[in-house]
């Protein structure tokens, strides 16, 4: 069968001020129709260029250096721009890893899918609409009708990645690039996306070229695996191969690093600890090591235990202290202490205005009354779909938007009624991690000069130089250099600027962070370090964390308490954001009580080699009975 | 910690070096720096006074006398040299010598026979002239249509037989600091304005907004007449003042209205939420962000200034004459523009060199601060 | 959204009533009153006599202090009777300036919208040729243009399409055999005398807008969503017309509201020389004959032009712009 | 075209601004005159022992005054051909192309059209509203009034609307017979009853009327006897009275009713039409006007024609078009192409632009010394210039060849003081041009105790106890020449150490200033009135257009003097004596003459000129004409 398509040897440099960056450096695969590759790897190792280079849609400092890209046959490297142009869209289409900037800001969202459809498929404008109201709802977007007269501004970043992935599939691509296109989807609506990706592939002989870093969602889909690390190919096969067997120690270390459910761990290991890498003249040579028993002993035992909130207050909400049913080194919050955080009837409504005098007409209730108490050192972990009002809490709390009702307390302090100079005051202690890394990045500043900037601000550190190298340090910690601090934005793959953000938040020392969607688009020994980091740091600076996250394993992984928000419809059928279920996080999960928690827990995917395998035999069998 | 991080050089540091690279706003600033030293040693340049003198036993710099006329000793005065150098120096002390400037033409008055020669009457009662020595070639200058450009007056001869090579030379002054001071002036207040209207909006915005529409509705025509009829001497400065304190209401409503867009942005409350201030996160921020659609009206405003003050002067509310500028240079140009056509060509080329040196190292400005243009090998 | 309007249209009104009361105190205090030429102007045999002329002063209110002419102005103006004018034979200001205001307006008008016309495609193509030798020599020779003044630019177009090529008029609005033309001729004969003067008030502007366009449109072309725009394989005009232009409208609607009030104002120079009976000699001549009725009737028109200006631009952010709202 | 603002004010008579002067003063005619109880004609023509005066037609007076001149060297179509480039041509081809048109008026072609050009508006085409030149202009075209003066501003009354014109022996009282066939453009005829009107309407204190006031409010009252006797009484006997007699004209059959209701002329809805559609006595007949732009007038054939006989001469033109173009490079463009035909060219003009064939090809150009002085105004009452040295100082430091041949282009003549050289008045040893001097300048400063005392190369001098530095203003109108005369001024004074700030300065502010006194010296320029005694106003003590406050008693009382003189002679002793007081206190630096030069299409004839250029007098435009096979 002839491949969709056909990669040899690319080559993709950046040639920046302080050097060449090889960001793809001799990559081959190819894809054939109906299939799917899924390409995993470290972040920042090339994935995204890649997928780029097959677009031809890099920044004009990129450069394919040499290889062959083939589509269909199709030479696409020396292909002209307006050649290139019928292919873009109409046959290959691509999701783009972030989708919070990748939406333009003055069009309603209904608009920009209902453009490629009339552009590629020549429907007229209605049709067109009606079109994208149907893709919409097949991504799971609700309400769709209303929402495709949505502005980007106006959605929740999983909402902006369904339109993203709306968009990709309006026009029936030979091939589709998915780069990361489920990070900020909740596992019920991936296991949606999942699913209608499987039956383009399947009925319409769709090729997919899938970039995650979840192994789950790669043994959900992929049939063959790329596996990349510092632009460099090093692991490529069948997907059963790669889990069953694999070779190379940086394969290995993704398979053992991620959390699962059932973790015994309280740190991960990290891909450091089944290899080492050495940097010698420009060469990079991999060590690999052995997961040392003492080092498992240690994850396993090292840290604290979970840090439920007092009794009285497990009491209150279902969930009663009973000795022997938590894990041992479980502790409680002492009676009488006052809780950290206090959220009381928290209300975020967003005006609806239409018409030419743009009249409210009506309100969307992101978060409609919510209640929890945080205390100093614990983490609370904040689940629940998509779209229901978990980012906008967020933003409340710290008053980065206005509430509309409720009361924040925080250590007894009225945020609410805090002026603006008290407020910058309490963003000494108070952080947060933004789920729109990109947006969030001032695209005129250094990465240096974002990270030294809040302790500038906060009079940290004790020099220029001082912050300087904590800025260092800092970047360090995440995962990244130190000669990344004198670039700009724009020039880091995503996951990379979202670790530049936790550097950031983290660079005030403070005490309370919420982190939104922090981890999200970190491949998984990345990911590993990082939660490390923050776990190191509760336990030893005491800090307070708001963990948003649809990753139910990590927050499981992280997580004391575990509220579970979902729109919930009032007497007058207006959706509100609430919290449904909330609770000592094992107990969540041990026994779900509301049916959405339920499913959110059972549809988490599953990368053990079992399931692994059965997925491929139950494929191969399709596969079979479709070709007979 | 392995390798110690460069030093990252700040933002304006970093546009700098971004800026150097570029090669046309380089030229663009090497003109307007070349410029803004012709205009600082204009009466080197062009002029009559003696750079440095030599003139009865002592040295003296009479070229001072172009930048306050008390620097000209006044013995020069004394002795009734009345602005003929050439020939009264060689007159009064045989022995003296003086090196003059590149050109010897003034933009203040016509070079006339007078300054290097002595009128005598001959036995036969004509009139003859004896001549400085080494100034036998010199002739006084032209007036009108005949002083089209020549040897001794490079770019011709006004209406009024003033030298135009000198005029420009000395107008130079006023084309630099016409432009850049009263569009410093306009821009820090006009961005000041707009940035304190736009990212605080409420009430801040509607006083602001409504300070930026008076002076908007206020005619300029209205307050420079009132202005030149108060003032005795009305001087370039006054006129910088004037452009400057009421140019800068259109830079204000950009500004205003990028930072209306910008301050929704997420970086912006990222900065909010490490707790930066107000005044932070407009000049860190927000500015640089919006400064696209700013640095336009601003390096157009400096060159349209430099053509505000030719039109005031057309109107008759320039600056006291006699002021050399190229303003006015081009407007006497007017009066006879089939015959003087080097009154409309020099000073024409003058001004639009310095409008594409503005606009070119706007462009450069806006290119080097933005990041993600720094790439792009140029 | 309708309070926002009623509420600025209230401070709008007071904005005026501050910008009247200035600009009258500005030009009171100015030297000379509408007057003063008056005695200068005559025969050289005749001379007014002092009680003559305290006559005239009396009867035109100028005896009373400024502040008293400003209050009994303001009345009228309420009334919508915005006087008369003093050198000009007591003519009605409203009058005047309905005289003038259609010349004016033909002209601004339609070099605004000729400046539109040409410098968004110029602007979007020197974005799209960006660095090119081509686009270089277009942005230098506009730079070129624009810095011809136009009273020179005036004369050479006069030289070149009147003596040289007569093909246009040299002056004026109409031809002396107007009143006989038909009316597709005197639209033609209007043309005519137009193309002109529209030629001078466009050129230069030119170089500024289409800078200004590209100066915005660099800064979003390499925003993320125009990726997406080309992903979907929207065509390059299309990715720079619809998606980049979009977003640098909020600019451009400022520009827009700042060139409202421009087009009642006329350009002195320029109706100078064109012999334009326009705005701006109206006002250049009120202002030099000190002819207060005439310069308040105009200072206020101006000032409620730009006020809507400033109001449609800020009305306008919201439309061009979904993520601004009113407060 | 009715607006509002007109209906409102034509409804309630009354200003505006008058209106809360308590009880606003009632419309009442003639208010401001003394009342007078004219006696009866038989009574004033008892005491009168008339002496006849003269009635001439204008184009005869010129005829003769022309006769009395060589005649014409070349011939009309010869001047034609010539370039005007030396004094020489310059007189041939004003002599040639000066002839007027034969009485009979063959030769001429009647049906041609001329298009004239002006600088300024015409604001009103209401005769007692008008007030700047342009007025006068159209007022000359389309009103006759009773008297004129020739090219040597010698007065006749008119004889196209004047059978007779006497003056009673004291001066006190002259007596005017009008004609029977001037009718009014609607055809009611012209009496001597509008004349007493328009004396009557002028002299109401609620009629707003700028300019036409001065010199009629000499005259004590004015009297229609019957439809044609008109008798002037003057309040003294004064050889001026001549002058105060020009009345300006208007209809009093329809004032009579519009004036009371709108006595500012211009609001009421009637009053704004008879301004597009004025009823006029004169040849021409306003057709179109369209403000800022152009007026157009047309011949009128009952002016000439009464009762199917021709009664007067017929006017040459048929179609009179006056543009305003304001640019003079515009309208010299005009000039050029035929677009119009007649137009007063700036000096640089010329010298420039003017000379090539593109210029001769349809026009050709004259020019001639006008009795325009220009000067600098030294106020003698500021601390630089109370001294009468360095008034001379002043003047001698001044460059005059570089002024008369460089900004003048050579052009103009050096100015000799307050009256012009060729005007009757002038002294027989008249001052002759000052040279620039600057050694005697510089003595004669030091003299009046100005020194560089602290070596900062600017003269100083101690008055009242302070240090003054010797730095004013000179102030001067926004005009070219003003500005480079300022100029070279500034850079004379330069080489004396004298700091001179020169400052243009718009009309209305010189003017104000200039009022109040309040400056130190002032570039300026003065017209020459039909009499000398016009310049009593601007050297006479205390007087209204001395504004650089000189004042001398032997020059208040020579004025007085020569105003009750009638005698030409010692008239012109006492003003001769006058121009040398003047000159020897120097209040001002006289510069020099301006002459006017004018450019004229090709088909043009019979321009002359007087001290006041072509056209301010009798016949003025009138003598203008196109031959019947124009070229
Ligand atoms: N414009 C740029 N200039 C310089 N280097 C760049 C630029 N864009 C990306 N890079 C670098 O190229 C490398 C590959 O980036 P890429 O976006 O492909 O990573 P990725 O594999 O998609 O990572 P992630 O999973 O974090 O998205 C990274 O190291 C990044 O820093
Ligand atoms: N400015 C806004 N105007 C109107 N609606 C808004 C606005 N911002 C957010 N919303 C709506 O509020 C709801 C909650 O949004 P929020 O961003 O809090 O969701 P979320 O829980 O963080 O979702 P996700 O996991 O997808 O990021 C969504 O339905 C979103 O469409
Ligand atoms: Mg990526
Ligand atoms: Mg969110």
């Amino acid at each position: 069968m002839s491949a969709v398509i056909d990669i040899q040897n690319l080559r993709t440099y950046f040639h920046t001020d302080e050097g060449v960056v090889r960001a793809v450096d001799d990559v081959s695969f190819r894809v054939e129709p109906g299939r799917t590759l899924g390409i995993v790897g470290e972040s920042g190792s090339g994935k995204s260029v890649t997928s780029l280079s097959i677009m031809k849609l890099l920044a004009s400092s990129a450069q394919i250096e040499s290889g062959k890209i083939s589509f269909l046959g199709q030479d696409l490297v020396g292909l002209p721009e307006p050649e290139m142009r019928k292919i873009r869209g109409a046959e290959i289409s691509m999701i783009f890893q972030e989708p919070m900037t990748s939406l333009n800001p003055v069009f309603t969202v209904g608009s920009q899918v209902a453009e490629a459809i009339i552009l590629h498929q020549g429907l007229s404008k209605a049709d067109a609409r009606k079109r994208t109201i149907e893709l919409f709802d097949e991504v799971g977007i609700p309400e769709p009708e209303v929402r495709v007269d949505s502005y980007p501004h106006q959605m929740s970043g999983g909402q902006k990645q369904r339109v993203m992935i709306a968009m990709a599939l309006s026009c029936d691509p030979a091939l589709l690039i998915a780069d990361e296109p489920t990070t900020a989807l909740d596992v019920t609506i991936q296991a949606q996306i999942l699913d209608i990706l499987r039956r383009l592939r399947d009925t319409r002989g769709m090729a997919i070229l899938f970039i995650t870093h979840d192994l789950g969602v790669i043994a959900e889909i992929a049939d063959d695996v790329l596996v990349m690390y510092r632009g460099e190919m090093v692991e490529y096969g069948p997907v059963l191969q790669i889990f069953e067997s694999p070779q190379h120690p940086y394969t290995k270390g993704l398979l053992a690093c991620r959390p699962k459910l059932a973790t015994p761990y309280r740190l991960l290991p990290t891909v450091q600890d089944f290899m080492e890498t050495r940097v010698v003249g420009g060469q990079v040579t991999i060590i690999e090591k052995e997961l040392s028993e003492e080092r498992l002993n240690e994850l396993k035992h090292h840290g604290r235990g979970r840090l439920l909130s007092p009794k009285s207050e497990l009491e209150a909400i279902g969930h009663p202290w009973t000795e022997g049913h938590h894990p041992p080194d479980t502790t409680t919050v002492d009676e009488g202490t006052k809780p950290l955080l206090e959220v009381k009837d928290l209300q975020v409504y967003f005006p609806i205005r239409r018409g030419v005098l743009s009249r409210t007409v009506g309100y969307v209730k992101a978060v409609d009354g919510v209640s929890f108490n945080v205390y100093r050192g614990q983490t609370l972990g904040l689940v629940g779909e998509s779209g229901c009002g978990k980012t906008t809490t967020g933003r409340a709390i710290l008053r980065l938007i206005e509430p509309t009702g409720g009361r924040v307390l925080y250590d007894g302090v009225d945020m609410t009624g805090l002026s603006s100079s008290g407020l910058r005051e309490m963003r000494r202690q108070m952080q947060i991690i933004f789920q729109d890394p990109y947006g969030s990045l001032n695209p005129r500043m250094t990465v240096g000069a974002a990270i030294t900037e809040p302790m500038n601000i906060h009079k940290l550190g004790s020099g220029k130089a001082d912050r300087r190298d904590r800025a260092a340090t800092l970047l360090e910690e995440v995962g990244l250099s130190a000669d990344h601090l004198r670039r700009y934005p724009h020039e880091f793959s995503g996951g990379q600027r979202q670790r530049i953000c936790i550097a950031r938040a983290l660079a005030v020392e403070p005490e309370f962070i919420i982190c939104d969607e922090s981890v999200s688009a970190l491949d998984v020994s990345v990911q590993a370090q990082v939660l490390n980091l923050l776990k190191k740091l509760q336990e030893d600076r005491g800090l307070t964390y708001i963990f948003i996250s649809h990753d139910l394993s990590v927050v499981k992984f992280m997580a004391d308490m575990m509220a579970v928000m979902m729109p919930v419809s009032d007497a007058e059928g207006n959706k509100g954001g609430k919290i449904v279920e909330f609770g000592p996080s094992e107990n969540i999960y041990a026994n779900p009580k509301e049916a959405y928690t339920q499913k959110l827990i059972s549809a988490t995917p599953k990368d053990d080699i079992e399931h692994v395998r059965a997925l491929v035999a139950k494929r191969e069998a399709q596969r079979a009975g479709a070709a007979t | 910690m392995t390798d110690q991080p460069k030093k990252s050089p700040g933002f304006w540091l970093e546009s700098w070096r971004q800026f150097r690279k570029r090669k046309l706003p380089m030229i663009a600033l090497a003109y307007v720096v070349l410029l803004a030293m012709v205009a600082l040693f204009a009466p080197f340049i062009a002029g009559t006074k003696p750079i440095i003198c030599s003139y009865k036993g002592s040295i003296y710099f009479p070229v001072m006398g172009y930048y306050k006329r008390g620097w000209e000793n006044p013995i020069f005065r004394k002795d009734r040299v009345l602005n003929r150098y050439p020939i009264m120096l060689q007159e009064n002390d045989p022995n003296s010598w003086a090196v003059w400037p590149l050109v010897y033409q003034d933009p203040y008055r016509r070079i006339r026979t007078r300054d290097f020669a002595v009128r005598e009457t001959n036995d036969q009662g004509e009139r003859t002239y004896r001549y400085a020595k080494g100034w036998e070639d010199y002739q006084e200058n032209p007036s009108g249509v005949d002083g089209k450009p020549s040897r001794q007056n490079w770019f011709g001869v006004n209406q009024q037989g003033f030298d135009v090579f000198a005029s420009m030379v000395h107008g130079s002054q006023t084309a630099l600091s016409v432009g850049i001071i009263s569009m410093s002036i306009a821009a820090a207040i006009g961005i000041t304005i707009g940035a304190l209207a736009g990212y605080l909006g409420g009430w801040v915005d509607i006083v602001l907004s409504r300070l930026i529409e008076v002076v908007m509705c206020i005619p300029g025509l209205v307050l420079i007449l009132a202005l030149v009829a108060l003032l005795d001497k009305v001087s370039n400065f006054h006129l910088m003042a004037v452009i400057g304190v009421t140019g800068w209401t259109g830079i204000a409503r950009l500004t205003r209205a990028e930072f209306l867009k910008i301050k929704q942005m997420e970086f912006v409350t990222a900065a909010r939420a490490i707790g930066a201030g107000r005044v932070r996160i407009m000049s860190r921020h927000v500015l640089r962000n919006a400064l696209a659609p700013v640095l336009v009206p601003i390096s157009f405003g400096i060159a349209s200034a430099i053509l505000t003050e030719a039109g005031l002067s057309y109107l008759g509310f320039g600056a006291s004459p006699p002021n050399p500028s190229w303003g006015t240079l081009l407007q006497s140009g007017r009066t006879a523009i089939q015959e003087t056509w080097w009154l409309i060509l020099y000073p024409g080329a003058a001004i639009f060199l310095t409008v594409l040196a503005y606009n070119l190292i706007g462009e450069g400005l806006q290119e080097a601060t933005d990041p993600r243009l720094q790439q792009a090998g140029h | 959204m309708l309070n926002y309007l009623i509420r600025r249209i209230g401070i709008a009104v007071l904005t005026l009533w501050l910008v009247t009361f200035v600009v009258y105190g500005l030009i009171r205090f100015m030297p000379g009153t509408p007057l003063t030429t008056d005695p200068a102007m005559m025969d050289p045999n005749r001379q007014m006599s002092d009680a003559d002329y305290a006559l005239l002063e009396k009867r035109y209110g100028l005896d009373k202090p400024w502040y008293v002419g400003y209050w009994r102005w303001l009345g009228d103006a309420v009334h919508l009777d915005l006087g008369v004018s003093i050198p000009r034979n007591n003519k009605p200001v409203a009058q005047l300036i309905g005289e003038r205001a259609p010349a004016t307006l033909l002209l601004s008008v339609t070099s605004l919208l000729l400046t539109y016309l040409l410098s968004i495609p110029l602007g979007l193509w020197a974005t799209a040729k960006n660095g090119t030798i081509a686009e270089r020599t277009v942005s230098t020779l506009l730079y070129g243009l624009y810095s011809l003044p136009s009273f020179v630019a005036a004369l050479y177009l006069q030289l070149l399409f009147y003596v040289k090529l007569d093909w246009l008029p040299l002056y004026g609005l109409t031809s002396d055999n107007y009143a006989q033309l038909s009316t597709a001729g005197k639209a033609w004969d209007i043309m005519l005398h137009a193309a002109m003067p529209i030629a001078c008030f466009t050129y230069a502007s030119l170089a500024y807008y289409s800078r200004f366009i590209r100066a915005n449109m660099q800064e979003v072309i390499r925003q993320d969503y125009i990726r997406t725009a080309r992903s979907k394989g929207v065509s390059r005009a299309a990715v720079l017309w619809k998606h980049a232009f979009r977003n640098t409208l909020i600019p451009l609607v400022t520009l827009l509201g700042l060139t409202l009030p421009g087009l009642l104002s006329g350009a002195v120079i320029l109706e100078q020389i064109f012999v334009w009976p326009g705005m701006g000699r109206l006002f250049f001549e009120s202002i030099l004959q000190r002819d207060y009725p005439t310069i308040m009737g105009l200072t206020l028109m101006f000032s409620v032009l730009t006020l809507a200006g400033q109001l449609v631009a800020d009305l306008l952010y919201a439309v061009v712009d979904p993520r601004v709202t009113y407060q | 075209t009715d607006t509002p603002a007109a209906d409102k004010a034509g409804a309630a008579p009354g200003d505006a601004a008058a209106e809360d002067d308590a009880p606003a003063k009632p419309f009442k005619l003639a208010d401001l005159l003394e009342p007078f109880d004219p006696p009866p004609l038989e009574e004033v023509d008892a005491n009168a022992n008339w002496q006849d005066r003269p009635v001439r037609d204008g184009l005869q007076v010129m005829r003769e005054l022309l006769a009395e001149q060589p005649a014409p060297e070349i011939t009309a179509a010869e001047a034609l051909k010539l370039k005007n480039d030396s004094p020489e041509n310059n007189a041939k081809m004003r002599a040639a192309l000066g002839r007027l048109a034969p009485k009979d008026g063959s030769g001429v072609d009647h049906n041609a059209s001329v298009t004239r050009h002006v600088g300024g508006d015409l604001k009103s085409t209401n005769p007692l509203s008008a007030s700047s030149v342009t007025e006068f202009e159209y007022g000359s075209l389309t009103m006759s009034g009773i008297l004129a003066f020739d090219k040597n501003f010698d007065w006749f009354a008119t004889s196209e609307t004047v059978k007779s014109w006497q003056t009673s022996e004291d001066k006190m009282v002259d007596k005017f017979v009008l004609r029977d066939d001037v009718l009014w453009s609607d055809g009611t005829p012209v009496t001597a009853h509008d004349y007493e009107y328009s004396f009557k309407a002028i002299m109401t204190e609620a009629v707003v009327v700028p300019a036409v006031r001065s010199g009629v409010d000499e005259l004590k009252w004015v009297k229609a006897y019957d439809d044609h006797t008109l008798v002037i009484f003057h309040k003294e006997s004064l050889p001026t009275n001549t002058e105060n007699m020009q009345i300006s004209l208007i209809p009093k059959h329809i004032y009579e009713k519009t004036i009371p209701a709108d006595p500012t002329l211009a609001r009421s809805k009637e009053h704004s039409r008879l301004e597009d559609d004025p009823v006029v006595a004169g040849p021409y007949k306003l057709v179109k006007r369209t403000r800022g732009q152009e007026f157009v007038l047309e011949r009128r054939e009952d002016y000439y024609m009464h009762n199917g006989k021709q009664v007067r001469d017929k006017p040459y033109f048929k179609t009179v078009r006056v543009k305003r173009i304001e640019d003079f490079n515009t309208a010299l463009l005009a000039l050029k192409s035929g677009d119009i035909d007649q137009m007063e060219l700036r000096p640089e003009q010329w010298v420039t632009q003017t000379n090539g064939d593109d210029f001769y090809e349809n026009n050709t150009k004259v020019y001639d010394t006008e009795w325009v002085e220009f000067h600098f105004i030294w106020n003698v009452e500021s601390p630089f210039f109370k001294d009468q040295r360095v008034r001379w100082a002043m003047t001698y430091a001044v460059d005059y060849e570089e002024l008369l041949e460089t900004i003048c282009y050579g052009l103009y003549e050096q100015s000799r003081g307050n009256y012009h050289p060729d005007a009757w008045m002038f002294p027989k040893d008249g001052p002759e041009p000052v040279k620039q001097d600057l050694e005697k300048a510089q003595d004669l400063l030091a003299e009046a105790g100005w020194e560089d005392t602290d070596g900062d190369g600017i003269l100083d001098k101690e008055i009242n106890g302070r240090r003054r530095q010797f730095e004013f203003t000179l102030t001067t109108y926004t005009t070219e020449t003003g500005i480079k005369t300022a100029t070279l001024m500034k850079e004379c004074l330069d080489l004396l150490g004298i700091v001179c700030n020169v400052k243009p300065t718009e009309f209305t502010v010189m003017q104000e200033k200039s009022r109040n006194h309040e400056f130190d010296a002032m570039m300026a320029g003065w017209g020459t009135g039909t009499d000398p005694f016009t310049n009593q106003n601007i050297f006479g003590t205390d007087e209204g257009r001395n504004y650089g406050n000189y004042s001398s008693k032997r020059v208040d009382e020579l004025f007085e003097q020569g105003k009750r003189e009638f005698d030409r002679e010692k008239r012109a002793k006492i003003y001769a004596d006058i121009h040398m007081q003047l000159w020897e206190d120097q209040p001002y630096t006289w510069l020099f003459y301006r002459s006017s030069f004018y450019g004229f299409n090709k088909k043009l004839r019979g321009y002359n000129f007087s001290p006041r250029g072509p056209f301010g007098y009798s016949p003025g435009f009138g003598s203008l004409w196109v031959p019947d096979a124009a070229p």
